[in-house]
C-alpha cells in the first residue's frame, strides 16, 4: 500500500474534518460546537486549495469560517446560550425522562 | 432604445430583471419618496405581465431560445421559451399582483414589497431558465422570498412553522445540489438542452436514477411531493392566506414544471416515470385522508392541496403526450381553484363549524364554493372531471401492477375527498343555531377574483374542446425532445437563414 | 418512533450514496462546456482569472440570482427581526469593548477596508473578487460595531447609507447588464474594450460587475449582521417553568 | 471504475469519503438532532460536503488552478464551472443560514425553546387556538364523534397572540 504525500496530507486533514464534523453534532456546549464548525469550514478550504480551487478556497475561508461563525455566535449569544458550561445541552432533561 | 410598444426577443430577460431592479430600488426609494414606492412593485408587475402577454402575441408559436449575455450555448446560460414557459411565467406576474393587497397592520410594507417582487422574478426565471443551476438559483430565490412571507403575520405559530420549512427546504435544495453534481459529473454540462442529447447514454444507468431521485426530493419540497410535504398544513395555517394561495397554487406549479423539464428531456426511462407514480399515488391518498381529518378550514385545504398535487404528478408520470395533457389540464385546474379557494378563506378560516349558515349571509361565496368543490371532486360536465378522466385513462391504459393500484387508490381517495367536501357544502347551507354569530362576508376582492375563477371554470366546460385543443398543442410542442434540442442548438444552415440572434462575442 | 424513521432515512441515504460511489470516475471529468470555456475565455471575456470570467461572464445571470438571494435574505431577515422590539431597551447586553479592542478595530477598520477594496478590483487577475473582498468590506464595518456596540448596538453604523449602498450597487449591476440589453440586444453581454491582457483595466465591464457586486455583498452582510446585533438578548429562562412566555 | 480498490488509496478516493463522510454526518445531524439551533449547525456541515463534492467533479489529475499567465501555456487546468458554482451555493448558503439564524432568535424569545419536539406542541396548539378547534392534537380519535366546543371569537384569540408575540 503505497501513498503519496500529497494524499497523505488530504488523508489527515479529511479525519480532521469528519471528527469536527461529529463533534459539532456531539459537542454539549453550544459554544464548542459552533467552535469546531469554524474547524469543519477551514479544513473543507485546505481541501479546495488541493483541488487547485483557489477562489473558493478563499470564498469557504471567508464566508465558513468567519462570516457564518460570527453569524451563528452572535446568534447564540443573543439567544442567551453563551454559556461555557452544559446548561444548552439538547439531551432529554430528567423530567422528559420520567416522562417518557 | 427599447421601443415600448413592440417587443424583441432579447426583452424576454426583462419579465426576470425588471422586478429584481424594482426590489432593489425600493429601500432607498422608500426612504425617499414613501408613496411613489408602494406603486412601484403593481406598476412593475403590471409591465411584466404587459411584457409577457405580447411575447407570447408576437413569438408564441415557436420555441426560441434567448442566449444570456450573447455567450453561445452551452457554455453561457440560456431561457428556453415556448408556449408551456410561456403560460407558467405569464401566470407569475398575474398571479402576484392579484394577491397583492397587504395586510391591514402590515409594520413594513416597503419590505414585504420588496420581498413579494423578488418572489415575482424568481417564479418567472424558474418557468424560462434552460440551464440546470440556473434553475437551481431562482428555485432557491423563490424559497427565501417565501421564507420571508409566510412570517408576515408574526406570530409565534408562524415563526415555528417557517424555521421547520426553511430546514427542510435547506436539506432538499442540499441533496438537489448532490443531483445536479452526480449530472455534471456523467454528463459534463448544465444545459438542459445538451443534457436531453447526452442522456440516453451518459443517464441511462442507476447513476441516472439516483440523481433524478435526488432532484426530484429536492424541487419536491415545493412541489409538496410525499415525503417532503411536512411542512405544508403548519406553514398555510400560520401564514397569511393570500401567501398560502400563492405557495398552494403558483409556486407549486413551478416546482412542478421543473420536474417535468427533467423528466422529458433528461430520464423518460420507466424508472423515474414510476418513482413519480409512486410517490404522487401515495400523496393523493394519504393527503385526502388527512384533509377528512381537518377540523379547520385552512388546513383542509392544505391537505387537499397535497393531494391534488399528487395527482399533478401521477398525470406528468404517465408517458409521451398524453400524460403531459393530463398533468397540465390538472395543473391548471388546480391553480385556479386553489387560488379562488385561500382567497375564500382569508375570512372564512378557522373550524369548520364557524362556517354553519355561511350561505345566507354570503349566497355567492357559497356557490363558488360549491361549484369548486364539485370540479375538485370531479363531477362530470366540470373542467375537473375531464383532467381525472385523462389520468385514469392513461393509467388504465399502461394496466402494470404499479398504474392498477394507483388507479385504485385514486379512486379510494376521490371518495374521500367527496366526503369532506360534502360535510363541507352541507356545513355552509346548514340551518345555523339562532344565536350564533353569523360568518363574516369574504372581501370584495377575494370575491372578485373568485367569481372570476368561476367563470374561467365554466368557461372551460362550456368550451371543453377548444381548451383542450389549446392544452393538446402546448402539451405536444413541450412533450417533443428534438424541438427542444433543435431550438438551443439550431443546425448551422438554419441558424444563418433564420438570423439567430447569437452572436459570439468577438 | 422518530428515530426508527430517521435511521431508516439515513440507510436509504447511505444506500443511494453507495450506488453512486460504485459507478462515478473522478479526476477524468467530461469537461464539455469546461473544456470549450477554458479555450475560449481568455478571448471572449478578457479575464485571466477564468473563475471569475465565468462567475461574471458565462453565468452572470446566476450572479444576479444569487446577489438576489442574499438580499431576499437580508431583507426576510429585517421583516422578522424588526416587529415587536420596540418594548425592549436594546444593545443592553454588549458591553462597549475595552482600549485595545477599540484601537485594534480604528487600525483595522481601514487595513480591511483596503484588503477589501484591492480584492473586488484584482478579481478578473487573481483569486478572489466581488464575494470575498464584499464579505471583506462587511468585517472591516462589523468590527468597527464589535468595539464600539453603541447606545442601540449598532456602532454608529448608518441604516440610511446601507441600504442606499445596497439598492444603488444592486441597481448598478442591473444597469450595466441592460445597458448591453439596449446597446447590443444581449443583457449582460460584456462592453467597452478588453483592453491588455492581465492589466488592471482589462476585460471591459468586468471590473464594474465586480465593484457593483462587492458593494452589494458588503452592504448586505453588513445590514445583516447590525441587525442580528441590534436585537436584545433573549430573557434568562427560568427552568423551573420552561413553558412560561414572556409577554 | 478505477482506484477504488482497498490496496490502493487515491487522492480522489480520499477526497471522495471526505465529501461524503460531510454530507452523511450532515444529513444525519438534521434528522436525528431535536435541537433547532443543532440542526442549522448540521445543515452547514452538509453544505460543505456537497461543495467538496462539486469541487471534486470538476478536479483532474495533473492539472493547475484555472488562472492564466501562472503556469505556461497549454498546461491543464481543471474544470472552473464547478468552482463556479460552488462559490454561488456558499453564499446562498450563509443567506440561508443568517435568514434561519434571526427566525430561531424569534422562536426562542416567544418560547423559551429550541427543542423540536416541544415546539410542534405549542404550534399544534396555537394553530388549533388560533382556528378555534380543541387542541388534542390525537391522529388516531375520529372527529366527528367529539363534541366540539363553541366557536371562540376570532378577536379573543389573536389579541392573546399577539401579546405574546411582541
Amino acid at each position: 500500500m503505497e501513498i503519496d504525500l500529497q494524499t497523505l496530507f488530504a488523508l489527515v486533514i479529511v479525519v480532521l474534518v469528519l471528527v469536527s464534523a461529529v463533534l459539532v453534532l456531539v459537542l454539549e456546549n453550544m459554544i464548542g460546537a459552533v467552535a469546531v464548525s469554524g474547524t469543519v469550514s477551514l479544513g473543507v478550504a485546505v481541501l479546495f486549495v488541493l483541488l487547485h480551487a483557489p477562489d473558493v478556497a478563499m470564498t469557504e475561508a471567508v464566508v465558513g469560517a468567519g462570516l457564518s461563525g460570527v453569524v451563528l455566535a452572535l446568534g447564540l449569544r443573543r439567544l442567551g446560550l453563551w454559556q461555557l458550561d452544559g446548561v444548552t445541552s439538547d439531551r432529554p432533561t430528567e423530567r422528559e425522562k420520567t416522562d417518557a | 432604445m427599447i421601443d415600448l410598444l413592440s417587443v424583441t426577443q432579447g426583452q424576454t430577460v426583462l419579465p426576470v430583471v425588471l422586478p429584481l431592479l424594482a426590489a432593489f430600488l425600493l429601500q432607498p426609494l422608500g426612504r425617499v419618496a414613501k408613496p411613489l414606492a408602494l406603486l412601484l412593485g403593481p406598476a412593475t408587475l403590471a409591465v411584466s405581465a404587459y411584457l409577457l402577454i405580447q411575447l407570447w402575441i408576437s413569438f408564441g408559436d415557436t420555441p426560441y431560445m434567448l442566449a444570456i449575455g450573447g455567450y453561445a450555448p452551452p457554455l453561457g446560460i440560456v431561457f428556453y421559451v415556448d408556449q408551456l414557459a410561456l403560460l407558467f411565467a405569464t401566470a407569475v406576474p398575474i398571479l402576484v399582483l392579484l394577491f397583492w393587497s397587504r395586510g391591514e397592520d402590515d409594520p413594513d410594507p416597503i419590505r414585504r414589497d420588496a420581498v413579494m417582487l423578488l418572489l415575482a422574478a424568481a417564479g418567472t426565471g424558474l418557468a424560462l431558465s434552460g440551464d440546470l443551476f440556473n434553475i437551481y438559483v431562482f428555485y432557491e430565490l423563490t424559497a427565501v422570498a417565501s421564507f420571508g412571507l409566510v412570517t408576515l403575520r408574526a406570530t409565534g405559530a408562524a415563526y415555528i412553522a417557517t424555521v421547520r420549512y426553511l430546514l427542510l427546504s435547506a436539506f432538499g435544495s442540499v441533496l438537489a445540489l448532490v443531483g445536479i453534481a452526480i449530472i455534471y459529473l456523467e454528463t459534463g454540462t448544465l444545459n438542459l438542452a445538451q443534457i436531453a442529447q447526452l442522456a440516453p447514454t451518459a443517464l441511462a444507468g442507476p447513476n441516472g436514477l439516483a440523481a433524478f431521485a435526488l432532484l426530484l426530493i429536492g424541487f419536491g419540497v415545493k412541489a409538496e411531493l410525499f415525503p417532503v410535504n411536512t411542512w405544508v398544513p403548519e406553514v398555510y395555517a400560520t401564514a397569511p392566506t393570500r401567501i398560502s394561495a400563492l405557495l398552494a397554487s403558483l409556486v407549486s406549479k413551478l416546482a412542478v414544471l421543473v420536474v417535468v423539464r427533467l423528466l422529458v428531456l433528461a430520464f423518460d426511462g420507466t424508472g423515474a416515470a414510476q418513482l413519480m407514480l409512486l410517490l404522487g399515488a401515495l400523496a393523493f391518498v394519504t393527503a385526502e385522508l388527512a384533509a377528512w381529518r381537518a377540523r379547520d378550514l385552512r388546513r383542509m385545504l392544505a391537505y387537499s392541496s397535497i393531494g391534488q398535487l399528487g395527482l399533478v404528478f401521477i398525470g406528468f408520470s404517465l408517458s409521451g403526450t398524453a400524460g403531459l395533457l393530463a398533468g397540465l389540464a390538472l395543473a391548471l385546474h388546480h391553480l385556479v381553484i386553489k387560488a379562488a379557494l385561500f382567497g375564500l378563506a382569508t375570512r372564512w378560516g378557522g373550524s369548520l363549524e364557524r362556517l354553519v349558515g355561511a350561505a345566507r349571509s354570503a349566497p355567492i361565496a357559497s356557490g363558488l364554493m360549491v361549484l369548486f368543490a364539485l370540479s375538485l371532486i370531479g363531477v362530470p360536465p366540470l373542467p375537473g372531471f375531464w383532467a381525472k378522466l385523462l389520468v385514469v385513462m392513461g393509467l388504465a391504459e399502461q394496466s402494470t401492477t404499479l398504474s392498477l393500484s394507483a388507479l385504485a387508490l385514486i379512486l379510494i381517495g376521490t371518495a374521500v375527498e367527496a366526503n369532506y367536501l360534502f360535510r363541507l357544502v352541507i356545513k355552509l347551507y346548514a340551518r345555523g343555531e339562532a344565536d350564533a354569530p353569523a360568518p363574516p362576508r369574504p372581501k370584495l376582492l377575494d370575491l372578485g377574483i373568485a367569481s372570476a375563477a368561476g367563470v374561467l371554470l365554466l368557461v372551460a366546460t362550456v368550451g371543453v374542446g377548444r381548451v383542450s385543443g389549446w392544452l393538446g398543442g402546448i402539451a405536444s410542442q413541450a412533450a417533443d425532445r428534438e424541438v427542444y434540442i433543435r431550438t438551443v442548438f439550431p443546425p448551422k444552415s438554419a441558424a444563418v437563414a433564420a438570423g439567430s440572434p447569437v452572436h459570439e462575442a468577438s | 418512533m422518530r428515530s426508527i424513521a430517521a435511521l431508516l432515512f439515513a440507510g436509504g441515504l447511505a444506500f443511494l450514496l453507495l450506488i453512486i460511489a460504485s459507478e462515478l470516475g473522478f479526476g477524468e471529468p467530461a469537461m464539455l462546456i469546461g473544456g470549450d470555456i477554458l479555450a475560449k475565455a481568455p478571448d471572449e471575456v478578457g479575464a485571466s482569472n477564468i473563475v471569475t470570467a465565468v462567475l461574471l461572464g458565462y453565468r452572470g445571470i446566476d450572479t444576479l440570482g444569487e446577489l438576489s438571494i442574499l438580499f431576499a435574505a437580508a431583507t426576510a431577515a429585517g421583516l422578522v427581526l424588526v416587529r415587536g422590539n420596540k418594548d425592549c431597551h436594546a444593545g443592553a447586553n454588549d458591553p462597549v469593548g475595552g482600549f485595545i479592542l477599540r484601537t485594534g478595530a480604528d487600525l483595522l477598520f481601514p487595513l480591511l477596508l483596503v484588503v477589501g477594496f484591492y480584492i473586488i478590483l484584482h478579481g478578473h487577475l487573481t483569486p478572489g473578487g466581488g464575494f470575498q473582498g464584499g464579505v471583506i468590506l462587511a468585517a472591516a464595518f462589523f468590527v468597527l460595531v464589535l468595539a464600539r456596540p453603541g447606545a442601540d448596538g449598532s456602532g454608529g453604523m448608518n441604516h440610511t447609507a446601507i441600504a442606499f449602498i445596497e439598492g444603488l450597487a444592486g441597481v448598478g449591476f442591473i444597469g450595466l447588464g441592460l445597458w448591453a440589453l439596449v446597446d447590443n440586444g444581449n443583457f449582460l453581454q460584456p462592453m467597452l474594450s478588453q483592453g491588455v491582457f492581465g492589466k488592471l483595466l482589462s476585460a471591459g465591464t468586468l471590473p464594474l460587475l465586480s465593484i457593483a457586486v462587492g458593494l452589494k455583498v458588503g452592504a448586505e452582510l453588513a445590514g445583516l449582521m447590525t441587525q442580528l446585533a441590534e436585537q436584545p438578548a433573549a430573557p434568562r429562562h427560568d427552568p423551573a417553568h420552561p413553558g412560561d412566555r414572556p409577554s | 471504475m478505477n482506484g477504488f480498490g482497498i490496496d490502493h488509496l487515491s487522492f480522489e478516493v480520499v477526497m471522495y469519503v471526505g465529501a461524503y463522510g460531510l454530507l452523511g454526518i450532515g444529513a444525519l445531524g438534521m434528522v436525528m438532532s431535536n435541537n433547532l439551533f443543532r440542526m442549522v449547525l448540521a445543515l452547514v456541515i452538509a453544505e460543505a460536503g456537497v461543495n467538496l463534492l462539486l469541487v471534486l467533479a470538476g478536479w483532474r489529475n495533473e492539472a493547475v488552478a484555472p488562472i492564466l499567465g501562472v503556469h505556461e501555456a497549454g498546461t491543464p487546468m481543471v474544470d472552473p464551472i464547478p468552482q463556479v458554482l460552488v462559490l454561488t451555493a456558499i453564499v446562498i448558503g450563509v443567506g440561508v443560514q443568517a435568514l434561519a439564524v434571526a427566525t430561531l432568535l424569534k422562536v426562542y424569545r416567544i418560547y423559551c425553546t429550541l427543542d423540536v419536539r416541544e415546539l410542534r406542541r405549542h404550534l399544534e396548539q396555537d394553530i388549533c387556538r388560533d382556528a378555534g378547534i380543541a387542541p388534542d392534537g390525537s391522529w388516531e380519535a375520529p372527529t366527528i364523534e367529539r363534541p366540539l366546543p363553541p366557536p371562540i371569537p376570532v378577536q379573543a384569540s389573536t389579541a392573546d397572540r399577539s401579546g405574546a408575540a411582541s
